[in-house]
C-alpha cells in the first residue's frame, strides 16, 4: 500500500470523492491555484477546473454562507477554512444556517457539506493559529464533528463527512499533517461516524483521546506499559459529535479508572462532557475521579512556551500514575 | 455624506509632534482626467437611475409605462389586495391572542408583489421576515403562513414545487444562501436566478456586503431587493447609513442598481424585470433599492408612537400603493368601485377560509421536535428523544 | 424599599452607573429613542445625551468590535445585544479582540465592557429568539460570565460588571424581565462576581442553577421538602465563569447528591462542567450519580411546544427522587 | 464590474410559468434627469481623484509636489530604507532559523511611510501584520518588532507613549477597533484622529464594511487605507472584488476616497495629509486605496511561484518606491550616491545593533501565560496556573 502523510490522504478522498459525484466541489481561500496553503487541495484545480474548485474571496462568513445556499441547490461543498481560528468569523452562518437549514424547512432542504480545517497547536505559529474549540461545535445542535489522528482514518472520514447527508465540521491536526506516513489504500475507504477507536486494550485504565493529542498519549502509553507496568487501554475517539459514549463506557466500566486528553481550553470542554456521561453510565464502576490533562482557560501562547501549553507525556503519564494510585 | 469631490483643508495641516519642521502639504485644486502618470486623474463612478412611472395620483408616464395586458394588471392588483387583507386580518388576530407576533408588511403591497412578479418557477427566492405579499405570489398557503406566525415549525416547510427558502428570522442571514445558489446557477448553466430582498437595516450587516461580493465575482444570477422603508425598528434609514440613497452601495461593489418608488407597481416591476433579465442573460447580479414605508408596527411587540410623529404616517397615506394603482386601473377602465369591493371581499373570504384551515390545522405537535435535526438520529440523540417522550407521557401530553 | 421589576432594577443599575461615572456609555440597537425592545435602557437618552446613549446600526458585530475600540480609548460601553441568538453575529469580535485585547497588549489596553443581552425561552418568541448558549462563552478564555435571576441581583451584578475591568458577558433571563418584583433598594448595591448563592439550605441533595431556570427549581424544591420531604439545598449558580467550584463542592460534599439544571444544550453545557468539577474535588463524597435536566442538544422549538422543551417543575422532581432512591 | 449604466435587455423577457399571458416589458432607453416623479431620474454617483506625482523615473510634476522641507524629506527617505534593510534582514534571519514566519513588506514601503507621515503623537494607528515600516515610525524599537515575530508575546506590548494596537494576525478585525476609537474620540471632542490599514484581500471581510458604515454615520475621525498590494497569498485583487478600483467602495459607503499611486511617496504623503486633515476637521472618514505591490512572499511560509510569473514582479521592481524617491532627491541636491551609501549602511548597522538586543532578550518565559488574562486571576485559573507551574516544575523550566 502507499505511504501517505495526512495531507496527502486527505487529497486522496478529496480528488476520489470529486472523480465519483460531480455535486461534490471544493472551496475556500488559496485552495484552486494555489492548492492550499497546508497542500491539501493541490491538483484538485487541474482536473476538476474552476467551477468545482473555487478560490473565494477572503471572507469566511460569506464561504459558509454561500456553500449552504449551494448545498441547498443540491451541490455538495466540502469548504476549506485556513485555520480553524477563522471558523469564529463564520459563527452565524455556522450556526444559524448551516446546523439549521434541514430543521428549518422540515427536511426540505439539507447542508450536506463539510468545513474542513486545521486546528491545534505545535506548528510554531502566531496568535489565532492553534486554536482547538471544537467544544463550540459539539455544544450547537444540527451539527457533527470528527477529528482525524493519522493519514488513514483522515481519508476514510473524510469520505465519510462528504457522504454524509448533514454538515460535518473536520477538524485537521495541523500537527500531524506530515509528522508521519502511513499505508492508505488505493480503493476508496469510509468509516462510520460516531464510532470510537480502541486502539490499544487495556484493563487498568481507559486513556481517551482524539486528534494531535493521539501522540503523546501513545508515546505515554508506551512508557507506561513498558517502563509503569500500568496495561492502559487507549481511545481515539475520532467521533467529537455524535459521541461513541457506548464504547467510552464499556471501557470504563471495565477499568474503573480514566484520564482524558485534549488541547483545546478546560472550561465547557470535550472531556467535560465524556466526564458527565461517565458519570451518567459508569457511576458505580469509577474507583477513582476521572482525570482531565487538557489546555489550560487562557488563550493559547505564542509560540515560543506553546511546547510548555500543550498536554505531553510526562504530563499524562504523571496523571495515570495519580489515577492508579487512587484507592 | 456626499461621495463627490474630496475635500481639501483650506488651512496648513497641524504640526505633527514627530516632525519638527512641519511640511506644508499644499491644497491641490487642480484636477486634470488626463490618463499620464504624475496627475490627479478623476475616476467617474457613474450614474444610477430612480424610477417612478406612476404618481401619487395614479398619474402615468406613458413613455415608461410598461403596459402590461390587462389580465396581469388585474392579477397584480389582486395579489396586492390579497396581502393587504391578510396582513390586517393577521393584526387583528394577533390582538385577539389567536396568532403570535408577527411584523406587518403594511404600504409595502407593491414592492413585495412588483419584486416577485418576473419569477418563474424554477427562480429561487430567499425572503425576510416580511415578504408574506411574496410569499402568497410564489405559492405559500395563507393557512401555512398563519401557522408559521402562531409557533407551529411546520409553516416553515416549503410547499411542493416552491423553490423558496423559509424566511430569514436573523437579518441579513439569508442573503449569502442566495447567493450561494445563485453560485450553483452558475456553475451548473442553469438559466434561472435566485431574489433576495432585505431591509434598510439589514443593509448594514457585513454578510450582506460579503454576499454582494461574492455575487459580483463569480457574475452570479441574482437580484439583491433592499426595501428601505425608513425604518429598522425604531432606527430611521438616516441614522443606519451615510448615503441617503442606498443604491448607491451598489455600485461601490460593482453591481448595477436603481433605486425604484417602491410604493409605484409598475415602476417595480419594470426595474424587477430589468434586473431579472440582467440576472438571466449571464451579466450577473443587480441591486434594487425599493424606497417604502412601513405604515403599520414594526412588529405586534412594537410601539411606534415612542418613535416617529403620526404626521410622517399620514404623509405617506396619501401614497398608498394600492390606491395609486386603482386610479390607474379606473383610468384604463379595467377596474370600477364595485369590482374593487368585490375583490376585496373576495380576498377576505379567502383570508377567512385560510383561517379555518389554520385553526384545524393549529395542533401542537411536540414529538416532531427532534425529527428533523438529522437525516438519521444518532443514538445519543435518540436517548435525549426518549426521554423527552417520557416526560411528555408524564405529563400525558400526545 | 421599592418594588422593582428585573427591567426595572437594570434600567436601576445603569442609570446610576452613568450618573457616577462619566466613561460609562451605552450603545445598541434601538436604545436610544426607544429605550430598548425590553425597555431596559428608557429614559437613559434624555438624561444622559446621544454620546452616551447611542443607537447603532444593525450590526452587532460592527458594536462589538467598536465597543472594543471605545473601551480601550479609556471608554467603558455596556452594549445591548437585542437577544442572545445574535451574538452569534459577534462571535469574531468577542473572542478575538474583546476577550484577548488585555492579553495580546501585555495589558496596556483592556476591554472593561459589558455585553447585556436578554436569552432563554418562555416568551412565545420565534426562531432565535430563546437560545441559551452561555456555555460558548464559559469556553471562551479572557471571558466572565454572569447571568441573574432576580431583579435585586440582576441590578447588583450589573453594577459588579459595569465595574469589572475585564469584559463580562451578562444573560438576561428574559422570562424574568417582568414576571415578578423584588425589593430592590435605591442606594446603590453591588456583588462579588463568582460567589454562588445558597438560596436554601439543606442536607439530603443540592440543586443547582442559574437565571431562569431558577423559579422551576425553586417551585419544585418547595414540593420537595413539602410533600416528598426531601431536604434539598438549593444554589444559584449567578456567576458562570468564573465559577465558584468551591461552594458547590461544599454542598455536594455534604448532601452527597445533585442534580443540574439549564435550558442550553446538554452537551458541552455548564452541567458538564460542574460534574467534571464535582468529580474532580468531591469524588469520595458523591453517593449518587449527578443528574442534567437541561435543554436538549436539538434547536429551540417553535413557540407552541417550548414549554416542553424547557425544564419544569416536575423533571426536576422526578430527576431528584431518582437521585435520591440511588444507592 | 461596471457601475456606470443599467443594462436594459434588448429582447423581451421570458414568460413566467405563473403568468400566463406574459407581459412585455418595454426596454427604457429614455433617460431625464428632472426632479419631478414619473420619470427615469439620474443620481450622479461623483468621482474619485487617482493621485500621482512622482513617476517611475523619478520625475515629479511641480504642480502637485507637495515641496517638504529637506529635513523632512530625508527623514522620509531614511525611514524607508530602514524600513528595507530591517524586512530583508527578518527575511535573512528567517531563513537562518532565528525567527519564526514573518510577513515580508517589500515593494510598499512608500504606501508605509506615505500614510504614517500626517500621525500626530496622540492620534492612534491600528496596524495589519505587514506594517512594520509605519510601527518603526510610530516609535516601536527593532528588537520588539523582532521578538514578536519569532513569538515571543511580549513584543506585542506597545511602548509608551505610543498610541498602536498590537497589529492584527486575522485579516480586518482590528478595522472596527479603529472606528471604535475614532467614535470615543469624537464623542469626548478629541481632535486627534485614527489611522488603520489593511489589505485588499481584507476588504471582503463584512466587518470592514460595517466599521466604514458606522464611522460615517457618527461621522468618526478616521483614516482608513486599504493597502492594495495585488495579492491576498495567491488571490489576485481582481478575483477578490468585482471592482478594479478599490477605492470605488467608499463613496459607496459616503466616505470620500482616493485612490493613490502607493509606490510614490509624494502622492501618499498628499493623500494621507489631506485625509488626516479631513478627519481632524470633523468631517468624518476618509478612504485611501494605495496600489502597490507585493515583490516578496506572502509570509517565509508561501511560495509565489506556484501562482505568479517573474515578468510581473520583474515590471514591478522598476516602479521601485524607494529608487523613484532617490531620483528626486538627487535631483533636487540633497542625495547623492555617496549619501545614499551611507545612509544605508547606517541603517544596516541599526538593524544589526537591534538585532543584539533581540537576542539577548530572545529569552521565552513560559511563567507569564497566564499572567495578563485578567486583571484578577480567578480561584479557577490560579489553581490552573499552579498545575502548569508544577509541571514547568517537574520539566526543570524556569
Ligand atoms: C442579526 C439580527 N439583529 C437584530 C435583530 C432584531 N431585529 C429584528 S427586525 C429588526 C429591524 C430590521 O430592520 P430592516 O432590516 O430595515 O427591516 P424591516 O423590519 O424594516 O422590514 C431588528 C433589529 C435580528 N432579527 N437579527
Ligand atoms: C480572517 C482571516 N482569514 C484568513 C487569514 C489567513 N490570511 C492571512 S493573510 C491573508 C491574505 C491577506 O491579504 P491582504 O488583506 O490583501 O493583505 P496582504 O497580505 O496582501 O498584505 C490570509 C488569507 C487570516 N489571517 N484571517
Ligand atoms: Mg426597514
Ligand atoms: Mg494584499
Amino acid at each position: 500500500m502507499p505511504q501517505k502523510t495526512m495531507v496527502e490522504a486527505l487529497n486522496l478522498a478529496l480528488d476520489q470523492s470529486m472523480a465519483a459525484d460531480d455535486r461534490v466541489c471544493v472551496m475556500g481561500q488559496d485552495i484552486a491555484i494555489n492548492g492550499g496553503v497546508f497542500r491539501v487541495t493541490k491538483g484538485l484545480l487541474e482536473k476538476y477546473g474552476e467551477t468545482r474548485v473555487i478560490d473565494t474571496p477572503l471572507a469566511e462568513n460569506g464561504i459558509i454562507g454561500t456553500a449552504v445556499g449551494m448545498a441547498i441547490y443540491g451541490l455538495n461543498p466540502v469548504v476549506e477554512i485556513q485555520f480553524s481560528g477563522f471558523t469564529m468569523q463564520a459563527f452565524d452562518q455556522i450556526e444559524q444556517n448551516m446546523a439549521r437549514i434541514r430543521n428549518r424547512s422540515r427536511g426540505r432542504y439539507r447542508a450536506s457539506m463539510v468545513i474542513r480545517t486545521p486546528y491545534g497547536g505545535g506548528i510554531r505559529a502566531v496568535e489565532h493559529h492553534s486554536e482547538s474549540r471544537e467544544a463550540y461545535w459539539a455544544h450547537t445542535p444540527g451539527l457533527k464533528v470528527v477529528i482525524p489522528s493519522g493519514p488513514r482514518n483522515a481519508r476514510a472520514l473524510l469520505n465519510a463527512a462528504i457522504q454524509d447527508p448533514d454538515p460535518v465540521v473536520f477538524y485537521e491536526p495541523k500537527a500531524v499533517y506530515r509528522a508521519f506516513r502511513e499505508d492508505v489504500p488505493d480503493e476508496p475507504e469510509t468509516m462510520t461516524i460516531g464510532k470510537a477507536n480502541i486502539v490499544r486494550e487495556g484493563e487498568d485504565i481507559t486513556l481517551i483521546a482524539y486528534g494531535a493529542m493521539m501522540r503523546p498519549v501513545l508515546e505515554a502509553a508506551e512508557d507506561l506499559v513498558d517502563i509503569h507496568h500500568v496495561n492502559v487501554e487507549v481511545i481515539d475517539l475520532l467521533s467529537i459529535k455524535p459521541m461513541d459514549t457506548e464504547t467510552l463506557v464499556e471501557s470504563v466500566t471495565k477499568t474503573g479508572r480514566c484520564v482524558i486528553v485534549h488541547e483545546g481550553p478546560r472550561t465547557c470542554g470535550i472531556a467535560a462532557e465524556i466526564i458527565a456521561r461517565l458519570n451518567e453510565k459508569a457511576f458505580e464502576y469509577l474507583i477513582a475521579p476521572v482525570k482531565r490533562i487538557t489546555g489550560y482557560d487562557i488563550h493559547f501562547p505564542f509560540f515560543q512556551v506553546e511546547q510548555h501549553y500543550l498536554p505531553d507525556p510526562d504530563t499524562i503519564i504523571e496523571a495515570v500514575k495519580e489515577t492508579m494510585a487512587y484507592e | 455624506m456626499s461621495s463627490k469631490t474630496i475635500e481639501t483643508s483650506a488651512t496648513p495641516p497641524p504640526v505633527a509632534t514627530n516632525t519638527p519642521d512641519a511640511p506644508i502639504v499644499e491644497t491641490l485644486s487642480s484636477k486634470s482626467s488626463c490618463d499620464t502618470p504624475m496627475t490627479e486623474k478623476l475616476i467617474d463612478l457613474g450614474e444610477i437611475q430612480d424610477i417612478s412611472i406612476l404618481n401619487e395620483d395614479g398619474e402615468v408616464n406613458a413613455a415608461l409605462d410598461p403596459n402590461l395586458p390587462k389580465v396581469e394588471l388585474l392579477k397584480i392588483h389582486r395579489a396586492m389586495v390579497l396581502t393587504r387583507k391578510l396582513d390586517r386580518r393577521m393584526l387583528n388576530m394577533q390582538r385577539q391572542g389567536e396568532m403570535g407576533t408577527f411584523a406587518p408588511g403594511l404600504g409595502q403591497e407593491a414592492t413585495q408583489i412588483g419584486q416577485i412578479y418576473p419569477l418563474q418557477k424554477n427562480d429561487w427566492f430567499s425572503p425576510s421576515y416580511r415578504s408574506f405579499g411574496a410569499q402568497l405570489w410564489r405559492g405559500w398557503p395563507i393557512d401555512q403562513l398563519l401557522l408559521l406566525w402562531d409557533g407551529f415549525f411546520e409553516g416553515f416547510a416549503p410547499p411542493e414545487g416552491v423553490n423558496d427558502l423559509p424566511f430569514s428570522i436573523v437579518v441579513g442571514s439569508h442573503v449569502p444562501l442566495a447567493t450561494g445558489i445563485a453560485m450553483g446557477m452558475r456553475n451548473r448553466n442553469d438559466e434561472s436566478f435566485v431574489l433576495v430582498n432585505f431591509g434598510d437595516g439589514a443593509f448594514s450587516q457585513g454578510i450582506i456586503a460579503e454576499s454582494m461580493n461574492f455575487a459580483v465575482v463569480y457574475k452570479s444570477p441574482i437580484v439583491f431587493v433592499v426595501e428601505n422603508n425608513g425604518y429598522a425598528i425604531s432606527t430611521k434609514s438616516e441614522c443606519q447609513a451615510g448615503i441617503a440613497e442606498l443604491a448607491r452601495r451598489g455600485p461601490g461593489f460593482g453591481i448595477p442598481s436603481v433605486r425604484v418608488d417602491g410604493n409605484d407597481i409598475l415602476a417595480m416591476i419594470v426595474a424587477s424585470q430589468r434586473a431579472a433579465d440582467h440576472a438571466r442573460s449571464g451579466k450577473g447580479p443587480f441591486l434594487i433599492e425599493a424606497v417604502t414605508y412601513r405604515m403599520s408596527l414594526h412588529t405586534t411587540a412594537d410601539d411606534p408612537k415612542v418613535y416617529r410623529n403620526d404626521d410622517e404616517v399620514e404623509a405617506w397615506e396619501a401614497k398608498c400603493p394600492i390606491a395609486r394603482f386603482e386610479t390607474y386601473l379606473k383610468k384604463k377602465n379595467l377596474l370600477d368601485d364595485a369590482a374593487i369591493e368585490r375583490i376585496e371581499s373576495e380576498c377576505e373570504q379567502e383570508v377567512l377560509d385560510a383561517r379555518e384551515v389554520f385553526r384545524k390545522k393549529a395542533i401542537a405537535k411536540p414529538r416532531e421536535v427532534f425529527d428533523y435535526m438529522y437525516e438519521n438520529l444518532p443514538p445519543e440523540l435518540q436517548e435525549q428523544q426518549a426521554d423527552y417522550f417520557a416526560k411528555l407521557d408524564r405529563k400525558g401530553v400526545e
